[in-house]
């Protein structure tokens, strides 16, 4: 294997030297711009775990694992799984291959970065080694993986469904280039592989091919044009790339560094959340995910359209798409990269400046009793009353000495203020609930109301004080022998209200404890796939027809478990549910009083 | 001016044809089921805020309605989303507080 | 031979009453004192809930009615018993004896003058709602012209013990929201103010209507009862409520103010009552024998009642009313 | 303005005034206020129109500021009036005219009353046997001192000199007239032509050459109130009220208001005053105010009175542009002389409003 052409140059490389080059100033300069956008202890915190050997391995595995061979995806859906490692891995491969070519058999030339890249172009064979086969036949082979993946990719263009996929996300004209010029880079490196494959060299693709072509086009005039338009594909391609959802192949690779290093995001437009914008590969797997995407309707509000605009700076729609989402956190857990979508919109919404700003530090404390053990109930609650009740009543039945801090009324919890993006007026309520929890020397809270205990989880600082939610708490005492349930004849199906399961990851407790109760069914979609019941406190917009469907969807879900009643533990979701639903839907705390003595 | 020990008192009445009403003008464009309140008062008698300061929804929108200023009516709103629970003309009051929050300058 | 009906009023009742009649075999007598039938809905644009043309209601029943007897510009001067039979005198000299009477005599509309303080009649602009849908039904007016702000005043003459009528009209909240409706699409440039004390918006699609006129027409409502009217030097008037949900007394200018004159009972028949010895009800409408069971018959055999001349009503309940007094009617004579 | 329909209401609302024999009782404050005013009623009635007009110095107040001023019960003012009405009695009159809006409703409300509850007259007449040994017949008919300016209107404007027309243009002035609210508001069937659009005023105004203003305020009281003005915490709610009414008829540009009540052209000529003061505004043309006049005042203009007999330099606000428009003579310089020919002394001179 030999230097075919002396100067290790011809002009079709120019194309992609331009791109190549483009591409890598652009990442760098942003790398730059988004670590100097992240707040002093955050640049600190990241730099330090890029050196911390236990995060620096895990970076490298999550980088090969997600970025590479897609194993979430494998997992989610294998044959999207194939097509996406296929390409991404294959290309890898191809590339990395085409390095230890050019270190194997033009070492002089590895200061030339596009030696690799059009390595059968620039060598001639001669004289055939195992190891030189070797590594064609592989350099063939993973061509062929990459091809395979493209062709399904061609595939699942046309009839998504066939992948599972029942709505994906319009591509934009600059994503529709990166697209062909992508699908177009390996038929045609290829076609000039294929071309070259009598001089160079070639394996069980190319060398064939190059038999067939030669039958008919007798001379080497086209093998160059086909290597400059290989050349020109790759160059439209890394062009556009920065613009185009392709930007999530670097950028995930920043994005999982960053999110090991344990960062938040504290700036919708900047960061964190910036690279989370830029690692949205488009993929559309949260708009089926969706529950506002029930009935077709407010498709362009998903996740994947949020990143598109606010990568588009346009105001109007990133305004519109924040204020819409229930948040309900779903997006997030099916996305493949990890954009926080709830996260990036609740801190969308901070960026608005309101002229009307509450405050609560001058209310007065309201008096609470000492006792050990507290209980909130949540202002929501007040809507539904049984809630309230039962747990009290369950609570004496257990002999819990317990003090119900907010029977008469009290403050919110700060939640609905703290997703509506407004942090200091959250804030003010969450010392004065602080305060008047602490000064009851109480050692445990009992919170029902899923949306009050992610909150008293999150941002409350109750030092001796365990939060824990009633159905965590029931829990312990049933297997403490505190709670002697019987069995009802009933089945019911357990709803995961969003705060309790995706929010603070509680899914078994419940179900232990209607299990208990009654006979326990699950629908399709639970846990962390349930459907939001579409009243959540988290969408701003939303008006109440439009929440409608979403209910209704949300129900259908739950009819799959052909189970006679619902159960839930959070008094919105209950609400919520019980204006549509066909069936009795009631709190986990009113079965298990029922289902005590 | 002479002090005669009173004065001229500002006049209590609304005067609808001087009131200024490009607060609700706005917020009928972004809020639009504001025109559609009934003054039923669910929505006040549910409020969380309103044992520590009066706050009525009813009242805010009535105020808006009619030109006045709301803005020390807000001040205790919790956010907390009761007020949309309970509206039988489902008003997405919870919206329209963050919207009034934001649109005086 | 046939026994004699006769039906005393040629409103939508009358006629009601007498298509049904023909259909069951009669030939009843219908007598008008104006000299067209249709009452008050004749002079109606179009109805509630549906839009529908009030001429396209009697014209209709006209057509269905041609076989029966009509004396239209005709009063009844006296009516009185005769054995089982009523001897009724008609101006124009005819007599008839009648086996079965039906009153569908209706009602008065409130004489809106009569609230001097709104000044209908002294102020040009001040109108009522009759007057408001003649200017629908494209009659011109020139009290009313390109109008920048409409007020609807509610309760005119009707809940007003000083007006001599404790009871609720129960058709004018409906028909001043179908009105401040047809006014905004009329003249879009127009704020229209309802000022209601209640609003009693009970019957089918109702609410819709409140629910459009708020959203979709943008009319005010102001809960409050106007207490005086009075006319700026530009000629608009200057109307003054209280605003009971403010708490603060209101004011402002408007260029037309539609009162909703309620329903009252009608003064011409107390003749009639007093010879025929008819019972009135408290609220000077004809006394039905029961207010539940009994709604169609007077106290007297023979003599029945459909429609507004036993208290207010709409349109469609007049029309029930009308068919089942027919009804009552037939199984009367044939069991007599 | 449907003029027919106002008249209309007008024919509702007609009482029936006897030509003559009346018996006269001042008001407590007139003749302070505009002290010329009382005088000049029984100087038309007596000396100009020849009617019997009988007055005796033994009457009283009859209770009706103290009784709205919440001070004294109504069973006192029922006894005061039942002493007037005695003296009434003893003098042999059967028409009882008092000088005083307040008065008038008084003596109204109190026979109202006793129509609807005799056993209250019944135990009014005992009161008065015990307290001062009189006995009463309640007055056959009553009036007020305007009703019956307003019957003999017609009379006033033939033998009078003058009309209330502007003498350059012969346009008739536009008036604003200003009801006492104890008139005709608590019984609208004792004024003539009602409550809402009383006509005693109006028909003098109209009778004499003038045009009557009608203003979206014109029903609303001139602010006095009572308890409002006498209690200096309340004072200004009662300017308050005032204001209200200026602010109404300015766009009118009236060149005159004239009144029938003690305080209403009292406190309408002197919070003009005050309001130029506090806020810079007068309602007149060129910063002067708008001249108020008692409808007695207006009926000595008419008939050629000297103003100053009248007592109009006695008002706050400035009669001569009025005088001036109508072309009626009045010398300068004897504006502050007393009877006697003697200088009475200059007010001070406000602020804002000019008053020459």
């Amino acid at each position: 294997m030999i230097d075919r052409i002396p100067s290790g140059f011809n002009p079709f490389v120019i194309p992609f030297l331009v791109g190549m080059g483009f591409v890598l100033l652009y990442c760098a300069f942003g790398v730059v711009r988004i670590l100097f956008q992240l707040s002093r202890e955050d640049r600190r915190k990241f730099f330090i775990s890029l050196v911390n050997p236990k995060t620096a391995l895990k970076n490298i595995r999550d980088i090969f694992c997600d970025c590479l061979f897609h194993v979430k995806l494998w997992k989610r859906n294998p044959l999207l799984g194939y097509m996406h490692s296929s390409i991404a891995f294959g290309w890898f491969m191809l590339i990395l291959l085409g390095h230890i070519e050019v270190i194997l058999f033009v070492p002089t030339r590895i200061n030339l970065f596009y030696y690799p890249i059009f390595f059968n172009f620039f060598v001639a064979e001669t004289d055939q080694t195992l190891r030189g086969a070797l590594l064609f036949f592989l350099m063939d082979f993973f061509l062929l993986v990459v091809l395979s993946g493209i062709v399904l990719a061609i595939i699942k263009r046309v009839r998504s469904r066939l992948f599972g996929m029942r709505r994906t996300a319009k591509p934009s004209v600059i994503n529709l280039i990166g697209l062909y010029a992508l699908w177009s880079i390996f038929p045609l490196r290829l076609l000039a592989e294929t071309f070259t494959a009598h001089i160079s060299g070639g394996s069980f693709l190319t060398g064939p091919a190059n038999w067939i072509f030669r039958q008919f086009l007798g001379n080497d005039l086209h093998y160059l044009p086909t290597w400059w338009a290989y050349s020109i594909v790759l160059g439209i391609f890394m062009c556009v790339l920065p613009f185009s959802r392709y930007m999530h192949i670097p950028a995930e690779m920043l994005l999982i560094p960053m999110r090991n290093a344990g960062l938040k995001i504290r700036n919708a437009r900047k960061g964190l959340a910036k690279v989370q914008v830029y690692s949205c590969p488009n993929c559309g797997v949260c708009i089926d995910a969706c529950p506002m995407s029930a009935g077709k309707e407010n498709i362009k509000d998903c996740t994947v359209y949020l990143t598109r605009q606010i990568r588009r700076g346009n105001e109007k729609r990133i305004a519109e798409i924040s204020d819409k989402c229930l948040l309900c956190g779903k997006c997030e857990a099916v996305c493949q990269v990890g954009v926080q979508g709830p996260e990036i919109r609740i801190q969308q919404r901070a960026i608005r400046e309101y002229s009307i700003n509450q405050d609560y530090s001058d209310i007065a404390a309201l008096p609470v009793r000492e006792a050990k053990v507290l209980y909130f109930s949540g202002c929501m609650s007040k809507l539904v009353p049984s809630i309230g009740r039962s747990v009290e009543s369950v609570l004496r039945k257990a002999g819990v000495d317990v003090e119900w801090m907010d029977r008469d009324g009290g403050l919110c919890c700060g939640r609905p203020m703290l997703t509506a993006g407004r942090t200091d007026e959250a804030m003010s309520m969450v010392h004065k609930n602080e305060e008047m929890i602490l000064a009851s020397g109480a050692d445990t809270l009992v919170v029902s109301c899923p949306i009050c205990y992610r909150m008293f989880k999150e941002s409350y600082n109750l030092p001796g004080v365990r939060v824990v939610h009633y159905s965590v708490y029931f829990d312990e005492l049933v297997k403490a022998g505190r709670l002697h349930l019987t069995k009802s004849d009933l089945c019911y199906v357990y709803h995961d209200p969003c705060e309790l399961g995706r929010g603070c990851g509680i899914y078994e407790e419940p179900r232990r404890l209607v299990g208990q109760a009654a006979a326990i069914a699950e629908s399709d979609k639970c846990r962390a796939e349930s459907v939001c019941c579409g009243g959540s406190l988290g969408s701003l917009s939303l008006s109440f027809r439009q929440r409608e469907k979403i209910t209704k969807a949300s129900l259908e879900n739950l009819y799959t478990s052909k189970a006679d009643a619902i159960a839930t533990a959070c008094p919105l979701c209950q609400a919520t549910l019980s204006r549509y639903s066909d069936r009795p839907v009631r709190d986990i705390a009113e079965i298990i009083d029922r289902q005590t003595n | 001016m002479a002090d005669f020990g009173f004065k001229l008192s500002k006049s209590s009445t609304l005067d609808l044809d001087k009131v200024d009403l490009k607060v609700y003008n706005l917020l009928c464009k972004t809020d639009p089921d504001i025109k559609t309140c009934m003054a039923c008062g669910s929505c006040s008698a549910t409020c969380t805020a309103a044992p520590f300061s009066g706050m009525s929804m009813r009242k805010v929108i009535l105020a808006l309605q009619r030109g006045q200023d709301v803005r020390p009516m807000l001040g205790k709103c919790m956010l907390c989303g009761k007020c949309t629970m309970v509206c039988p003309r489902a008003i997405n009051t919870r919206h329209l507080i963050l919207s009034i929050c934001k649109c005086y300058d | 031979m046939k026994d004699n009906i006769v039906i005393i009023g040629g409103g939508v009742a009358g006629m009601e009453a007498a298509r049904q009649l023909i259909a069951l075999g009669h030939k009843p007598i219908i007598v008008e004192k104006s000299n067209s039938l249709g009452g008050h809905v004749a002079s109606w644009y179009k109805l509630f809930p549906d839009m529908t043309p009030a001429s396209e209601i009697i014209a209709r029943l006209t057509k269905e009615i041609s076989d029966a007897n009509v004396f239209t510009g005709t009063k009844v001067l006296s009516m009185t018993k005769d054995k089982d039979t009523y001897s009724l005198t008609l101006d124009n000299g005819v007599t008839i004896a009648a086996k079965a009477v039906l009153l569908a005599t209706g009602f008065h509309l409130f004489d809106a003058s009569k609230k001097e303080e709104y000044g209908y009649g002294v102020y040009d602009k001040v109108i009522t709602n009759r007057d408001l849908e003649a200017l629908f039904r494209g009659e011109k007016d020139a009290r009313i012209d390109n109008p920048k702000a409409v007020g609807f005043v509610h309760c005119v003459g009707s809940r007003d013990l000083k007006a001599g009528n404790s009871q609720c009209s129960k058709v004018c909240c409906m028909t001043a929201v179908k009105q401040a409706i047809e006014m905004k699409e009329k003249f879009p440039q127009a704020e229209i103010y309802c000022f209601y004390m209640d609003l009693r918006l009970f019957g089918k699609k109702y609410e819709d209507f409140y629910i459009n006129a708020q959203r979709d027409f943008g009319v005010h409502f102001i809960r409050g009862r106007v207490s005086e009217v009075g006319e700026t030097f530009d000629g608009r008037l200057q109307v003054k409520a209280e605003d009971t949900l403010a708490g603060k007394p209101l004011k402002v200018q408007v260029d037309t103010l539609v009162l909703m004159s309620g329903m009252v009972c009608n003064p011409t028949v107390s003749d009639l009552v007093r010879q025929a010895r008819l019972d009135i009800d408290d609220d000077g409408f004809l006394k039905s024998r029961n207010n539940i069971f009994d709604i169609l018959e007077s106290n007297r055999p023979g003599v029945f009642y459909a429609g507004a001349c036993t208290g207010t009503k709409t349109v469609p309940e007049t029309l029930a009313e009308a068919r089942a007094a027919a009804l009552e009617i037939h199984n009367y004579l044939k069991d007599g | 303005m449907i003029y027919e329909g106002k008249q209309k209401i007008w024919s509702d609302y007609q009482k029936e005034i006897p030509d003559d024999h009346w018996y006269y009782v001042r008001s407590c404050i007139r003749q302070n206020f505009f002290p010329a005013s009382e005088r000049m009623f029984t100087e038309i009635t007596k000396n100009v129109l020849k009617k019997d007009i009988y007055e005796t110095p033994y009457h009283t107040t009859c209770g009706g500021i103290a009784y709205h001023c919440d001070t004294i019960p109504q069973e006192t003012v029922m006894t005061i009036v039942a002493r007037q009405f005695a003296l009434m009695t003893e003098a042999g009159y059967e028409n009882y005219v008092p000088s005083c809006i307040t008065s008038f409703g008084n003596y109204s409300e109190t026979l109202e009353t006793w129509r609807e509850f005799p056993e209250l007259e019944a135990r009014i007449r005992e009161n008065l046997w015990k307290s001062c040994r009189r006995e009463f017949n309640k007055p056959k008919y009553l009036a007020h001192s305007s009703d019956l300016i307003y019957h003999w209107r017609n009379e006033i404007a033939q033998k009078g000199k003058f009309r209330l027309v502007d003498k350059e243009t012969g346009e008739p002035l536009r008036i604003v007239e200003h009801i006492g609210c104890h008139y005709a508001k608590m019984f609208p069937h004792k004024g003539v032509g009602g409550a809402e659009y009383p006509y005693v005023l109006a028909g003098m105004v109209e009778s004499w050459g003038g045009q009557v203003v009608d203003y979206p305020e014109r029903r609303h009281c001139c602010g006095y109130g009572f308890r409002q003005y006498h209690v200096k915490a309340n004072r200004g709610y009662s300017v308050s009220n005032t204001y209200k009414k200026f602010e109404s008829m300015e766009p009118f540009h009236p060149d005159a208001i004239i009144t029938n009540c003690p305080g209403c052209p009292y406190f309408l000529d002197r919070w003009q005053y005050v309001i130029s003061e506090q806020t810079g505004k007068t309602y007149g043309r060129n910063g002067f105010g708008i001249p108020v006049f008692t409808y007695e005042e207006i009926a000595g203009l008419v008939l050629g009175y000297d103003p100053w007999d009248l007592g109009l330099q006695l008002h706050q606000v400035a009669v001569e542009p009025f005088l001036d428009k109508i072309g009626i003579e009045y010398d300068p310089k004897a504006k502050y002389l007393g009877l006697n020919k003697e200088d009475i002394l200059r007010p001070g001179l406000p602020t804002s409003m000019k008053c020459f």
